[in-house]
C-alpha cells in the first residue's frame, strides 16, 4: 500500500534499450539462506543485475515498511543464471526484515550501483576481507575465475565461523582463513609474504579489500609498506546510492568523495592511508 | 493488501505531451513538477530519464568557492524521512557554469539555481556570475540547518533577509526565488520581508531540524549531531506553510516543497494555493520519482480544469 | 517479512515489578514512561489496563472554565502521524477536582496535571485551585497550535512566558513543568525563560503545526484549516529539542515527548538527556501502547545499568 | 515489519477474564465480497467482538501501512459464530486496501465500540438507512429478530443498486427500499404512515437511522412532526474510538460530546434536531 513506483519488467528492458538505467524495481527472491547465526544469504532473480554487476558493485535493496524508506546498500557477492546473491549481517531493522523473507516474495531493488575494483590488468589480485566485507571479494574471485591473464588468493578474517570460505574456494586459485582466535588478516598476509605465496607466476601483486575500517587501515599500510597497488572498498551511510544527494563520503586526498559513485573502491593513494 | 499503483501502466520513458503547464514568476513551466535542490545531480539522474521532461530543475546549492561540507556520517533515518547534513558540499559556482549549467541547458532543462551563502557578500558573489548565466531563475537559499552561518540564520530573521534581499535584488533581474526554512515561529514573517524586499516568488519547506540517536552507543547518528528532515513525514508542515503564505499574500508565487511523493500529494499543494511543487527525499528512495509524480499530476489535473486552467495563467487555487 | 515482536511474549495484564525507576524534579516514577497530555482519559483508559502501572499520567489541559473547544472535523491522517485542531475542550478545573483527579489518585497512578489558559490570569485560576489537590506534578501547556490565546503564544515569546511564570511561581510549591512548542527557531530560548524563572521541569515537543487538504473538494481537512501533527513522524523533532535544550541546561529534568511508540524510542529521549518521556498519538492507535512502551523499556535498561542507575538518582546520560 | 503490539487471542481471553477490554488485536479474515462496485462486505473471525456488539456498535480496522496509523470506524452489520461482518463503501487509500484483502488474511481490530441503540422498549423499530448508514441497521435487525415484544420495518434508500435487502430481509418484519431515481427514505416513510405500516401491533413507534447528514436531519424532523422517539447514529471523523482523545465530537444540546464513546447514537432531542 506504499506509493512506490513499480515499473514491470517491460519497462526496465524497454529503458535499457533506450539507454537509460533501469530504475528501482520488484525482483523476486529465490533463496534465502542463513551461513551463520546472523549473517544471511539472500538470492533474487535480476537478470538485469547478474548481467551487468562488477566487483564490488552494490545493489540498494528496499524495505517494505513505509516508515523505513531509505535504501540498504549490499554488495553483490555472486551470480548466477540472472539471479544475484548478497551476503549480510543482521544489525538493524531493515536486515532483520530482509532475514525473514523467504523464496517467493518479492523485494525492491535498484542495481548494481558504484564504481567496481579496476581488476583489468594482468595481475595476480590478494582478494583481503574481513567479515562482512567478504561479499565484494567472493564476487571479485567469481568474475576473475575465467580470466587466464590472472591469479586470485582469497584472505579472509571471520569474527569465529569461517562462513564464506566455501563460496570462495571454488573461484579462488588459493584461499587462507583465519578467525579471531588465531588473528587477523595481516597474520594470513605476513604468511602468506614468509611463505612466497605474494608472488604468483610472476605477475603483479594487487591487494583489493573491504572490511571494517581499522583492517582496511591496517591492509593499506602493509600494501604501502610493500609498494603494493591496494584498492579498499569504502562503506558509508547512505541518501541515494547512484550519486545525487552528496550524503555518502568519505574523505580522500582530493576532498569529500562520494561513496556510492566515485566508490566504493578508492586506491590506498586516494584515501592516504598508509604512506 | 497489494495496492494497484495508479501508475502500473505508465512507460516514464516514452516522451509525454505534456497537457498541464504552470507559470511561476513569469518563467513556464511545462508541468508544475520540479526537483527540490539537493536531491537532484545532472550527472546521476541523466541515466534515469530525460530530465528536459520536468517542469523545472533546482540544482544543489551552490556556493561561491567550493565547500567541503560536513563530516560524514552525513544521514540518519527518521520514521517515513531522511534526515540529512550534507552542509551544502558543492564544487562552488564556476565549476557550476562550465559543468552543470550548460549540459543542464543544452539538455533542455528549465533549471533553478540554487543559492547558497555563509553570508551576503558569499551570496552576492554567487548571484553576481549567474546574472548573464543561462539559469532561467534563482533561488536563494536562507533555509539550510547544516551551517553555522548564513542558511537557516537568515530565513529565521526577518531583518537580516530584508538586508540580504536589499543587496540581491538590484543585481539581477532574474526571477528570484526565496526559499524558506519551517523551523520559525509564524512562516509569513520571513515571506513577507522577502517580499516587500523584491523576491519574485517564494519556496517552502527546506527541512526540518532533527536527528537520531543509535542506541546502541547513545550517540547521535549523524557527526554533525543534528540535520534536516524532509520525506514523506513533512507533508503537513510543508503544507500548512504554503497555506498560511498564501492566506496572507495572495499575489506572490509559491513553489510548494516537502514530502512530495505523489500527483496526489502534490495536489494538495496546488489546492494550498502553490504555483507549482518540488520533489525532494522522494528520489532518493526512488531516481524517477519526480518523473513520476509529474505524470500522475498531469492525469489528476484533466479531470480538475479550473485548477489546470489557473495554473496555466500563473494563477493559483486560492 | 512480519516481525516476531520485541513484546510478544508480554502479558500486560500480569501485574509488573518495575526494575527501573526515574526521577523528575524530585517526583519518583516507578518507570520512565508516562501518557501525554490529551491522548489519556481516565475514563476511557481504565478498561484497557491498571493505570497505576504507569510511571505517570499526564490529563487533558484544564482550563478554570469548561472550554468547548474546535468544532468537528478535528482530525486528519498525515503520513505516520495524526494531526488534531482539538483546541483543548475539557469540563474546567472544579469538574477536574472531584472527577478525574480523585480518581486517578484512588486508582493509585501518579499525576501530571496539565494546565491551559487564553491569558495569565486563567492559567492562574487554574494553578489557584490545583495547588492544594493530590496532584502530584504541574504541566503547564503554553504550547497548544490550537488555540488563537494563550497556548504557543506564550510558549514562542520568552518574554510573555518569563511573565506567566513570574505569575504562577509564587503561586504553588508542586513541582511545575513548562510544556513547550517546537514551533520555534530555538526551542532553548523559551526552555531558558522558563528555568530562569523557576520551571521545575521541561516537557517537549508539543505538535507541530500541520494541515492535510481534500483533493476532491480542494479543502483543508479539519474545520479550523490547521491543526498539530504528531505520533511517529515528529520522533526526529522531539529528539532534537530534548538534545539541544539539555546542551545548554544540563541540569533541568526533562520529559520527553514526540513519536514514541516502542521502548527503543523512549530510550533515543533518554540518550539525549530526557528524565522520562510521553507516550501520546501512539495510545490512540493502541490504547495499551503506553504501559508496553513501558514494559519494553524496562527490560532494554537491564542492559544499561549505568543509564538506569542514572535515572533513579534523578540524573540524566548526558 | 510495524511496532505496533499484537497480543495473542490468550491475552486478549485472559484480559477479558481480568476484567479487561480487549486491546487492538488481529483477527482473521474469512470472507470479502463486493456487494455492488465499490461497496465491500468483510467478514472476520472474532468470538469476542460476535459476542458482545450490540446494535450501532462499532470496530476499529488498523490498515497494515504504517504510513496510515489511524483507526477505520465501521459500524458492525451482521455476526455469526463467532465472526464479525461490516459493509464498507471504498473512499480513501485505507479501504482500499482493505477492498484488496482475502479470506485468510490478518486485520488489527478494536472493538466493540460505543453506545449502542436504546433497543430495550417494546416497539416497533423502524429502521431507516441511507447509502452506508444500511450496516448497523442490519445489525439491529438481527438483534431484534428473535425478541417477541419488538417488530422491526426496514427503511432503506440506496444510490442506486439495492444491495443491503437480501441482509436485512431475513432479520426484519417487513423492508421497503428505493433509490435516487424514485425519491428517498422520506419518500418511503410517507407511505409507510399513508398506509397504516408505521403502527404494528398496537406499539409504539421508535424511528433507528444511519445514514448522510441530510438524510438523518430530514428524519428527525419527520419524527418530531409525528412526535415519535427518533435516535440517529452519528459519524465523525476520529482519533481513537475509545474515548481518550476529544477528536470526534458532534454539536449537542448539551455541548460538543463525542460520537465514539458518548455516541455514535444520539437522540434528536440531543442533537437538537427537528424542534
Ligand atoms: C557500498 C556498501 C556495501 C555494503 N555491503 C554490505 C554487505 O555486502 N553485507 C553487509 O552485511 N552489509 C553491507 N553494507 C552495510 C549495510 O548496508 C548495512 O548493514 C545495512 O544498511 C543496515 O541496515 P539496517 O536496516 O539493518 O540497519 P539500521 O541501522 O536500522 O538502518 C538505518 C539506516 O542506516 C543505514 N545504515 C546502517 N548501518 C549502515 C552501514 N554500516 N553502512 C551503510 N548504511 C548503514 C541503513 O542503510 C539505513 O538507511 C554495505 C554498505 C555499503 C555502503
Ligand atoms: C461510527 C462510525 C461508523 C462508520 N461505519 C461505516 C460503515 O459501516 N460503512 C462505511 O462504509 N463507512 C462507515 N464509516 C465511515 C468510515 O469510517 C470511513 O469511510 C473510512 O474511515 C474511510 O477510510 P479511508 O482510509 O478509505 O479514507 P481516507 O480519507 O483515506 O481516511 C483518512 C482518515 O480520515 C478518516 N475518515 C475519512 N472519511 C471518514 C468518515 N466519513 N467518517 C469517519 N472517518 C473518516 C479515516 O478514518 C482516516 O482516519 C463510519 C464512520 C464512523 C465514525
Ligand atoms: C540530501 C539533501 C540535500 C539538500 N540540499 C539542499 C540545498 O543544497 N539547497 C536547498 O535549498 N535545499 C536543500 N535540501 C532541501 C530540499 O530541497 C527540500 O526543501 C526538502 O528536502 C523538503 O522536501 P522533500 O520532503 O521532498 O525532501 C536538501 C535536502 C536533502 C534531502
Ligand atoms: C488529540 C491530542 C490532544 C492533545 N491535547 C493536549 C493538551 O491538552 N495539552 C498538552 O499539553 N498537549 C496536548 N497534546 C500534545 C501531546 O501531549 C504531545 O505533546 C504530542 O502529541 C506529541 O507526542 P506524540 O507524538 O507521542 O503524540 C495533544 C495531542 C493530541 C494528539
Ligand atoms: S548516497 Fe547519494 S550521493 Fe552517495
Ligand atoms: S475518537 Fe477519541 S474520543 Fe472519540
Amino acid at each position: 500500500m506504499s506509493a512506490t513506483f513499480t515499473p514491470t519488467y517491460d519497462v526496465v528492458n524497454e529503458a535499457v534499450a533506450a539507454g537509460f538505467f533501469p530504475p528501482r524495481h520488484p525482483a523476486d527472491v529465490t533463496d534465502v539462506t542463513e551461513l551463520t547465526p546472523g549473517v544471511i544469504r539472500l538470492t533474487f532473480r535480476d537478470p538485469y543485475i547478474a548481467e551487468h554487476a562488477r566487483p564490488a558493485q552494490f545493489v540498494n535493496i528496499f524495505t517494505d515498511d513505509p516508515l523505513m524508506p531509505m535504501p540498504r546498500p549490499f554488495g553483490v557477492s555472486e551470480t548466477h543464471d540472472g539471479e544475484v546473491s548478497v551476503i549480510f549481517a543482521v544489525v538493524g531493522k531493515g536486515t532483520a526484515g530482509f532475514a525473514r523473507l523467504e523464496a517467493g516474495d518479492t523485494i525492491q531493488v535498484l542495481g548494481p550501483l558504484g564504481r567496481p575494483f579496476n581488476t583489468k590488468t594482468a595481475a595476480h589480485y590478494v582478494l583481503v576481507a574481513g567479515g562482512l566485507g567478504v561479499p565484494p571479494l567472493i564476487y571479485t574471485a567469481q568474475h576473475l575465475a575465467d580470466d587466464p591473464a590472472t591469479r586470485t588468493t582469497a584472505v579472509f578474517g571471520y569474527r569465529n565461523e569461517h562462513f564464506a570460505d566455501k563460496f570462495v574456494e571454488p573461484y579462488a586459485d588459493a584461499t587462507v582463513s583465519i578467525d579471531e582466535s588465531e588473528g587477523n588478516v595481516i597474520t594470513l598476509l605476513d604468511h602468506l609474504e614468509a611463505e612466497g605465496g605474494l608472488t604468483v607466476d610472476g605477475l603483479d601483486t594487487v591487494i583489493l579489500s573491504c572490511g571494517p575500517l581499522p583492517m582496511m587501515k591496517a591492509v593499506a599500510a602493509w600494501a604501502a609498506e610493500r609498494d603494493l597497488a591496494c584498492q579498499l572498498s569504502m562503506e558509508q551511510r547512505m541518501g541515494c546510492g547512484y550519486g545525487t544527494c552528496v550524503l555518502c563520503t568519505v574523505d580522500t586526498v582530493d576532498g569529500r568523495l562520494k561513496v556510492c559513485a566515485d566508490g566504493p573502491v578508492f586506491t590506498r593513494e586516494q584515501l592516504g592511508w598508509g604512506k | 493488501m497489494t495496492e494497484a499503483k495508479h501508475t502500473d501502466h505508465i512507460n516514464l520513458y516514452e516522451t509525454h505531451e505534456w497537457k498541464h503547464s504552470t507559470q511561476v514568476a513569469g518563467v513556464t513551466w511545462k508541468n508544475p513538477v520540479g526537483t527540490a535542490s539537493g536531491t537532484f545531480q545532472y550527472a546521476a539522474v541523466r541515466w534515469f530519464y530525460d530530465v528536459s521532461q520536468l517542469g523545472a530543475v533546482s540544482t544543489k546549492g551552490c556556493s561561491p568557492v567550493p565547500w567541503e561540507g560536513n563530516p560524514s556520517p552525513r544521514t540518519a533515518e527518521g520514521p517515513a524521512s531522511n534526515i540529512n547534513a550534507v552542509g551544502l558540499q558543492n564544487p562552488g559556482v564556476d565549476h557550476y557554469l562550465v559543468d552543470d549549467l550548460p549540459k543542464l541547458k543544452k539538455a533542455g532543462a528549465t533549471v533553478v539555481a540554487n543559492v547558497a551563502g555563509h553570508c551576503d557578500d558569499d551570496y552576492a558573489a554567487v548571484v553576481a556570475k549567474l546574472a548573464d548565466s543561462d539559469a532561467d531563475m534563482l533561488e536563494i537559499n536562507v533555509s539550510c540547518p547544516n551551517v553555522t552561518h548564513g542558511g537557516m540564520s537568515v530565513g529565521t530573521d526577518p531583518v537580516a533577509l530584508a538586508k540580504l534581499m536589499d543587496k540581491l535584488r538590484p543585481m539581477t533581474d532574474k526571477p528570484m526565488i526565496i526559499k524558506l526554512t519551517p523551523n520559525v515561529t509564524d512562516i509569513t514573517v520571513p515571506a513577507r520581508a522577502a517580499v516587500e524586499h523584491g523576491a519574485d516568488a517564494l519556496s517552502m519547506i527546506n527541512t526540518l531540524l532533527g536527528m537520531r540517536i543509535n542506541i546502541r552507543t547513545g550517540e547521535p547518528i549523524i557527526a554533525n549531531t543534528t540535520g534536516g528532515v524532509s520525506g514523506p513525514a513533512v507533508l503537513p508542515m510543508g503544507l500548512v506553510a504554503v497555506y498560511r503564505t498564501r492566506t496572507v499574500l495572495p499575489d506572490i508565487p509559491i513553489i510548494g516543497i516537502g514530502g512530495v511523493d505523489s500527483g496526489e500529494k502534490a495536489l494538495e499543494y496546488l489546492y494550498a494555493g502553490a504555483n507549482a511543487v518540488e520533489v525532494g527525499a522522494a528520489a532518493l528512495f526512488d531516481p524517477v520519482a519526480p518523473l513520476r509524480v509529474a505524470r500522475e499530476l498531469d492525469d489528476l489535473l484533466d479531470d480538475r480544469p479550473e485548477l489546470a486552467a489557473k495554473l496555466a495563467a500563473g494563477e493559483t487555487w486560492r
